[in-house]
């Protein structure tokens, strides 16, 4: 393990500053490496998140974050290291395995699903706990259409929580930008995952927006427990609502460690924060 | 009031070039027996037209237009249209003339009541054609390669299973290669011909698949004169493609061509001058616009006989079946036609439905741009064809619990 | 048995040159959808449409004479004169220019951005269109065309190779003329395609629409050029095609056989056209052969097919097209 | 080069515009803006507020996204640009940087700044010379040159589509969130730039953004829009002042800098407009 | 206000989740189906039937299945006439081997057997994407026909190898074979439509559907919120390949009854299908019977007009025919590039704000 010192607790959790209890491990990242080609988008890079925890991940642009995402998400693989969850080494698994893990993300480039209504995009986030078969769901049988019901009252009430009831029925294509970013979160939460990865969450969000989205964040940590990580260029954010924090520069590990390690680190000022962040 | 002989036509599509003159002949016959003749019996002919495209499909839905407007007689011009309207026509009572094409076992007419196709059918043609190589070789072909080059669908797969019997009674090698529609493309085909080295190649074809054929023929040095296309493979759109290389090509013919006959006398008086003729005139006289104005011309005769058997000139399509069934083509009512010796002469008969089934030979003068007989009437060999007509109709009649019989 | 092995070998040449002539037509696809990333349904038209036009303009045929007929009771058929080949083909070259021309105007200007199907619908519509539009101009009967290419055996290479291997080989002279005509087109568009600034913005286009509107580039522009530069394409299959089988109908067809090869070498691929084409010719040529005795004929059609279809299941783009990126 | 010291002088003008989506989404409401020659002007708001629109429409991409200007004009040196192809306006030189990136995903980084100088006429040299400038502004973009740019990360694709908006030299930017996905460094980073531009070639900016913190520090003047109607106007020193700009847009109270972790309900917003 | 939104308020999610959740479209809906099965069987005449409802009907199933392919899960396929094709020798095969064997069962078998095919078939979609995927199932459609057209078997060595339904009959009249009426083809082929298409709305608007669409729209981002593309996609070829057989099935045995493969079920059947679903409308259920309607009724109607009424030649008005087609598709792709429904859409939007616009 690399990790630093500093950041290093005991195995059984730790106590945050404003009192919320951090459980055990929930992901290993052990020796990551990752590269395209010539291209070594992440070099030899442990780190772990565990539950309950915020995490966050920074870095310059290109660093090899959403890579890293997406090596958790199984959608990379890397070419070498392993990735623990749970405390057993996960095997190589097609993305929609790793999802029903209960991982569950959402993207940079916004990836929601262009031609379906919003209502139907987030449906589409509890497919894993679907489990009405082919037959049943043609003839909209009992148990279907039982279900269908009882997962839209949990959509319904992210829908509530995220404030988007108005834009239910609209196609997704129609949205302005910030708005598609927190359908992309509602599709996320309705996985109830146990993990969710956000890549940029806030990116082209005004400051308003952004306070909401960090509420979301933080009452989606608070009440449902879920452990988050997210990559985020905006440091107040990062900064604010993080536990702790991993920072990579050119596919490398750089820091790791609270907020104030991190702001105080002078590898990280050097290549990322440029001045120190207040 | 008037007697309604429609036309299933295709004029457009793939194998619009076949289909318009043949429309055009048939129209331009029925034009001319109703300015000249004031109709038929009297009665004035109404010509409706359907366009089909070739196309099954289009081709029943024509048939649902005019099955319920008292229709003569259909000529689908289609072999796999011909399949759909067999059972209708029955159910409906409406006679079908399926004229050198469509299913040839509809010979029994004791099976196959409402269908005709006289004067020859594809069997006919393979017979004809062995029978004249036959002839060229002293009646021995025991040492002859032939090949059958065929337009891969139903109708090129009809003449197979004669080709077959007969190369058992003549000892001849018989090789079939098929051609995948629309057949711009043999190459590999005529490679394979090139390497067999056959003495005789007949051609199944029909649209592009014709001057294709006949361009590689030339271009792998295949002599011209042992080349020959069935009856839908012999028509100027199939050899001025190939231009000279075409010289010398040959095929089946089931009735003469040109315009040597004294009905264009007429049919230029009464049709062409008066500006009533259906095409564009200059088809006027090619094989395929003669094909169509001999099948019209057997339509008129057969109705002048529904009227003479029931003593009525307003027939009905079921008269109209009867005169077919009784039609009697001689040479004597051919020449008052204008057309002498036009066709084979024939009769047809509950139990033959085909005629004759004879046909001549054809061949193609690239210079002079026309076809010239190189035969008289050859005859097929008849007991053979009964024989597998036999077979294949009552199978049909077994399948489809039908009781052989004739209607009167 | 050494003939069975010449044979094998001489069907293997002729499927060769098969190869190339479905490459010409392979290529005019190519092109458009490199440019824009429309997948032409159309091109077979256009290669019908284009030969029509010259056998039209060689003949002297009055456009729309049936049409007009029709409606005036007019008797016209010809202008009575012949153009010299040498003029025809340009001026049908004109002819597919206007048409580019048209189809931006009137088409392409107002699906902008739209997605690949929508575009490729498009294309069928205006195939539909043109087939009627064809027809009713010049007449659906079957037409000669001569440009004066040769045609038939070789006989230099036959004499050639019968001393040589006491066995004659067979090509066509419009086949050997054929490869040496897709060859120079190939060279010329590729050279085009990567190495001049319209050529990038080619690319651009087919990349993305909106982009390439938002750094300048007239997409009204891009498209006329390509179009026309298709249209020439298709002038070129249809010439050599039909010289092969007169000009009518089927020959819009030849566009099923440009299929497979696109699709093997890849849809963005100048010379993956031409590579394709080879792979296909031989490929189904011999099959052909070699299996006709066990499993009869005519496999042809399939063959290509299921060809192109094992080698995209190891490169799901095609030999030489642009990889597809997968990102998120 | 332009002249750079007469900073008053209205180079594009928009008049009350409304722009309609596909027939029937009305996106924009009557939006009219200036933007001084020589200038830097900030469009803020929420989103869905209309900033891309206004963008769009005054480059006329609205177009092909099946939209159309229904009402008012778009001046550009006085002149109706309204319904003017995008290429003529980027000869003009008019170009906009589109929202989300839009990079040519098969071409290269490198091809892709190339196609930027599509509509120069000015020779290689030139080209090269800028191309050698983007690379300075962004080394990142001169290690990847290589790489198709569909693989490049989010940020290296950010600074692709701003790059080669610069390769063509325009008189004027229209900049849709060019800070969105840069780290801290290269969003100062990019604004220096802006500033450089348009003090040195006396390039005008015109750009959406929500980091209105930046924003309002580099802008001379700001527009604030709100579902589809501009709200407020003004300076960048007078908004920066704003009360209520600055507890909605650069999140402070008035004890300063508050706590992302602080905010406590989701329903503050407040509306200008009833 | 002819046409109102505003008041249709639900209270449940059920009543949300209804297939015409406007009372107004719900009445309209009600009426079609009472004059689909109440009045015109009665007044139909065979003409009609058989030239235009019919064929209608029976390729609304085919559009259906491929738009549920196509539309909804964004595999384009160009192997729908193989698929009719298999459907049609499935029937005959199953028809002529249990000749005791109701016929409506017969017709549902010969869609699963069509259903087993495609799933074998859609295989390759796991790596092949986009327009290649729509050329390499042109593979399942040449090779198809060729097969039934070659392996006599398929036609019970037939000498021509076209296949002939026989006569068959349910509840004792016959649906098939030349005695059957057209109001009987009619209701048996308006039967399986309804079913069929209520079977596809509730896929299409259950799990299954939404998993279908993800993977159109994004693949790579479905399979990371847990689609499996495998079962997307398999269960879409399966699904789609059932309508499509059964479509196949129907034409064969109570529409054409008589059949070749190369002819009736070659490539432009494909084609035609393949574009009722885009004009139509991708990924809705309408559309597939709104495209079915234009390019089944559309050139019949042309037709009646030009030829009939006007009087022109055929070959002209054959001409004219595919040229308007042509020019009314890309005129209706120009005025709304997703198609019939969508058009429909835009146009009771209009119709909603009417008359204040926007
Ligand atoms: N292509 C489109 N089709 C239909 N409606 C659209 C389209 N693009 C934008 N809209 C609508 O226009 C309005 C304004 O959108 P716009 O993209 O201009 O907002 P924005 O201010 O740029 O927001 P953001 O900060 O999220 O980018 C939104 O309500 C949106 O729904
Ligand atoms: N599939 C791929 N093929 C090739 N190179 C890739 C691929 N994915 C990522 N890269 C490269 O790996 C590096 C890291 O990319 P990544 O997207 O992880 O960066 P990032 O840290 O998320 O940056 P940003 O903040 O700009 O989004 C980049 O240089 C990128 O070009
Ligand atoms: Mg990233
Ligand atoms: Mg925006």
């Amino acid at each position: 393990m690399t990790q630093t010192a500093t950041s290093e607790r005991p195995d059984d959790g730790y106590i945050t500053q404003d009192g919320r209890k951090i459980g055990g491990m929930l992901m290993e990242m052990r020796n990551i490496t990752l590269r395209f080609g010539g291209v070594v988008a992440i070099k030899d890079i442990s780190f772990n998140i565990r539950e309950g925890e915020i995490r966050a991940i920074i870095g310059p642009n290109g660093a090899g974050k959403s890579s890293m995402l997406n090596v958790i998400s199984g959608f990379y693989h890397p070419q070498e290291g392993d990735v623990i969850f749970r405390g057993e080494k996960r095997p190589r698994m097609k993305p929609y395995q790793v999802a029903r893990l209960g991982i569950a993300r959402t993207f940079q480039n916004i990836a929601l699903f262009g031609g379906m209504s919003v209502l139907d995009n987030i449906m589409t986030g509890r497919l894993t706990h679907m489990r009405a078969g082919l037959v049943q769901q043609a003839l909209w049988w009992g148990s279907a259409q039982r279900e269908e019901v009882k997962n839209r009252e949990k959509v319904e009430k992210i829908i509530d929580f995220l404030e988007i009831q108005h834009i239910r029925k609209t196609p997704v294509a129609r949205l302005p930008y910030g708005l598609k970013k927190r359908v992309e979160l509602a599709r996320a939460l309705a996985a109830e995952p146990k993990l969710l990865l956000l890549d940029e969450p806030m990116a082209g969000m005004n400051v308003e927006e952004k306070e909401d989205m960090s509420r979301f964040i933080l009452d989606v940590n608070d009440e449902f427990g879920t452990t988050i990580a997210l990559i985020e260029h905006d440091m107040g954010v990062v900064m604010d609502l993080s536990d702790r924090v991993v920072v990579m520069d050119y596919g490398k590990k750089i820091g790791d460690g609270t907020p104030d390690e991190i702001r105080n680190n002078q590898a990280v000022i050097d290549a990322y924060l440029g001045v120190a962040h207040d | 009031q008037d007697l309604h002989f429609p036309s299933l036509s295709y004029r457009t599509g793939p194998f619009a070039a076949g289909g318009i003159p043949f429309a055009d002949g048939y129209s331009d016959y029925l034009t001319l027996i109703n300015e000249r003749d004031g109709g038929i019996g009297g009665l004035r002919i109404r010509q409706s037209e359907c366009e089909t495209a070739y196309n099954t499909e289009r081709g029943v839905e024509c048939y649902q237009s005019m099955r319920g407007d008292a229709p003569m007689v259909l000529q689908p011009l289609s072999t796999g249209i011909t399949y759909q309207l067999i059972p209708r026509t029955i159910e409906d009572q409406i006679p079908m003339h399926t004229m050198g094409y469509g299913r040839t076992s509809a010979v029994n007419g004791e099976v196959f009541n409402w269908t005709f196709n006289y004067p020859a059918t594809y069997w006919d043609a393979a017979s004809v054609f062995i029978n004249h190589v036959l002839a060229e070789n002293s009646g021995d072909l025991s040492d002859k390669k032939i090949v059958l080059l065929y337009h891969n669908s139903a109708y090129g797969r009809e003449p197979i299973r004669t080709l077959e019997r007969l190369s058992e009674t003549h000892g001849y090698t018989f090789l079939s290669i098929g051609v995948d529609s629309p057949g711009q493309e043999q190459g590999s085909q005529w490679l394979q011909i090139r390497r067999e080295r056959p003495d005789y190649v007949i051609m199944w074809g029909w649209g592009v698949m014709n001057p294709t054929a006949i361009q590689e023929a030339a271009n792998i040095r295949f002599p011209m004169e042992n080349f020959y296309g069935n009856w839908w493979a012999g028509s100027e759109q199939d050899v001025r493609a190939a231009g000279e290389a075409a010289h010398g090509y040959k095929s089946l013919a089931m009735h003469r061509t040109g315009r040597d006959y004294p009905i264009y006398d007429d049919m230029q008086q009464y049709v062409i001058d008066a500006g009533l003729y259906a095409g564009t005139g200059e088809e006027v006289g090619t094989v395929l616009y003669s094909r169509g104005l001999y099948a019209a011309m057997l339509a008129v005769e057969a109705a002048k006989k529904a009227q003479e058997i029931h003593g009525v000139t307003e027939i009905t399509p079921a008269m109209m079946r009867d005169g077919m069934e009784q039609l009697e083509i001689t040479e004597a009512r051919m020449a008052e036609l204008g057309l002498p010796n036009f066709g084979p002469a024939f009769s047809v008969s509950c139990q033959n439905h085909s005629g004759s089934g004879e046909a001549m030979i054809q061949q193609w003068d690239a210079n002079a741009q026309t076809w010239n007989l190189i035969t008289d009437w050859i005859a097929p060999d008849r007991d053979l064809i009964m024989e597998l007509v036999a077979e294949d109709s009552l199978a049909y009649a077994a399948e489809n619990a039908i009781t052989p019989a004739c209607l009167n | 048995m050494p003939d069975q092995f010449y044979y094998a070998l001489e069907v293997a040449l002729n499927g060769l040159t098969a190869g190339v002539m479905y490459a010409l037509v392979a290529l005019g696809f190519v092109l458009i959808f490199k440019a824009s990333g429309i997948f032409n349904f159309a091109q077979g038209v256009m290669a019908l449409f284009a030969a029509l036009t010259l056998v039209g303009l060689q003949d002297g045929q009055i456009p729309f004479s049936h049409l007009i007929n029709a409606i005036f009771g007019t008797e016209l058929h010809n202008f009575g004169w012949n153009m010299p080949t040498l003029l025809a083909i340009p001026a049908t070259m004109l002819v597919m220019v206007a048409f580019a021309w048209a189809v931006e105007r009137l088409i392409l200007r107002h699906l902008i951005n739209q997605e690949p199907i929508i575009l490729f619908m498009a294309t069928i519509g205006l195939a539909y269109f043109l087939e009627g539009f064809g027809d009713i101009m010049w007449g659906a009967e079957v037409k000669r065309l001569d440009v004066g290419l040769p045609q038939g055996m070789s006989g230099a290479l036959e004499e050639f190779t019968f001393q040589t291997f006491g066995y004659g080989f067979y090509l066509d002279r419009l086949d050997i003329w054929a490869a040496g005509i897709a060859a120079a087109l190939v060279v010329s568009l590729t050279l085009f395609s990567q190495y001049t600034k319209q050529g990038r913005a080619l690319r651009a286009v087919a990349d993305d629409h909106q982009a390439a509107l938002s750094v300048g580039i007239s997409l009204r522009a891009i498209w006329v050029l390509t179009w026309a530069i298709a249209g020439f394409v298709a002038l070129v299959a249809g010439i050599m095609w039909g010289s092969k089988s007169g000009v009518q109908f089927s020959l819009s067809l030849i566009a099923l056989k440009a299929l497979p090869v696109l699709m093997l070498g890849g849809f963005t691929s100048i010379p993956g056209a031409i590579v394709g084409g080879l792979m296909i010719g031989v490929g189904e040529k011999l099959f052909d052969f070699f299996l006709q005795p066990v499993i009869g004929g005519a496999t042809e059609n399939w063959f290509a097919y299921m060809l192109a279809l094992a080698f995209l299941v190891f490169r799901p783009q095609g030999l030489f097209g642009e990889k597809i990126i997968e990102r998120v | 080069m332009l002249d750079a010291g007469r900073p008053d002088t209205t180079l594009l003008e928009v008049n009350n515009i409304e722009v309609l989506y596909n027939h029937v989404i009305l996106a924009l409401k009557g939006v009219s803006l200036t933007v001084p020659q020589g200038g830097i002007t900030a469009i803020l708001g929420g989103n869905g507020a209309g900033k891309s629109t206004t963008l769009k429409a005054i480059s006329n991409l609205i177009h092909s996204e099946r939209g159309e200007v229904t009402k008012g004009s778009v001046l550009y040196k006085g002149q109706n640009i309204v319904g003017k192809s995008p290429a003529d306006l980027v000869s003009t030189g008019v170009i906009q940087v589109m929202e989300g990136r839009h990079c040519f995903e098969h071409l290269t980084v490198e091809e892709n700044l190339l196609t930027g100088a599509y509509t120069r006429r000015d020779g290689r040299g030139a080209t090269a010379a800028d191309l050698e400038l983007v690379y300075e502004y962004f080394p990142r973009l001169r290690e990847r040159r290589k790489s198709q740019a569909g693989y490049t990360s989010g940020g290296e694709q950010q600074m692709t589509a701003i790059g080669r908006a610069l390769m063509s030299r325009p008189e004027m930017i229209l900049l849709d969130e060019p800070s969105m996905g840069l780290a801290p460094q290269l969003v100062e980073q990019i604004f220096e730039i802006v500033k450089r531009l348009n003090d040195e070639q006396g390039v005008t900016f015109l750009l959406a953004e929500q980091n209105t913190n930046v924003a309002l520090r580099y802008a001379t003047t700001g527009f604030i829009l709100e579902s589809g109607r501009v709200v407020m106007e003004g300076s960048a020193e007078a908004l920066r002042e704003n009360p209520d700009v600055k507890e909605f847009y650069l999140g402070m109270s008035d004890k300063g800098r508050k706590s992302f972790r602080d905010v406590r309900s989701y329903r503050r917003r407040k509306r200008w407009l009833a | 206000m002819l046409y109102r939104e505003a008041g249709d308020f639900k209270s449940t999610y059920t009543a949300d989740n209804q297939t015409f959740p406007i009372k107004f479209d719900r009445n309209a809906y009600y009426l079609t189906m009472a004059v689909a099965f109440g009045v015109v069987p009665f007044i139909i005449n065979d003409y009609w039937a058989q030239a235009v409802v019919i064929p209608f009907l029976i390729y609304a199933i085919a559009a259906l299945g491929l738009n549920i392919l196509t539309g909804y899960c964004g595999q384009v396929s160009l192997g729908t006439g193989g698929f009719m094709a298999v459907g049609a020798y499935a029937a005959f095969k199953i028809m002529t081997a249990f000749p005791g064997l109701n016929i409506v069962l017969v017709i549902v078998m010969a869609g699963l057997v069509t259903a087993a095919v495609g799933v074998l078939f859609g295989l390759p979609s796991l790596r092949i994407k986009g327009f290649y995927l729509a050329v390499a199932t042109l593979a399942a459609q040449f090779f198809l026909v060729w097969l039934f057209t070659r392996v006599p078997w398929f036609f019970n060595f037939s000498a021509s190898g076209q296949i002939n339904a026989p006569t068959r009959t349910l509840l004792g009249v016959p649906v098939t074979g030349a005695t059957a009426s057209s109001a009987t083809v009619y209701l048996i082929c308006l039967f399986f439509v309804v079913a069929l298409a209520w079977l596809a709305r509730n896929l299409t608007r259950g799990t299954l559907g939404r998993s279908w669409m993800a993977v159109r729209d994004m693949d790579i981002a479905a399979e990371i919120i847990g689609v499996n593309p495998l079962k997307a996609k398999l269960t879409a070829f399966a699904v789609s390949s059932f309508y499509i057989g059964i479509s196949g099935a129907l034409l064969f045995t109570v529409y054409l009854g008589a059949v070749e493969a190369g002819e009736v079920f070659g490539i432009d059947k494909s084609f035609l299908v393949l574009f009722m679903v885009i004009i139509g409308g991708l990924g809705s259920i309408l559309g597939a019977f709104l495209g079915a309607f234009f390019l089944i009724v559309g050139p019949v109607l042309l037709k009646l007009l030009l030829v009939d009424n006007l009087g022109w030649p055929t070959d002209l008005a054959a001409h004219l025919e595919i040229m308007i087609i042509g020019a009314l598709i890309l005129i209706f792709l120009i005025a709304e590039p997703h198609g019939l429904a969508a058009l429909w859409r835009t146009i009771k939007e209009k119709l909603r704000l009417w008359p204040f616009p926007y």
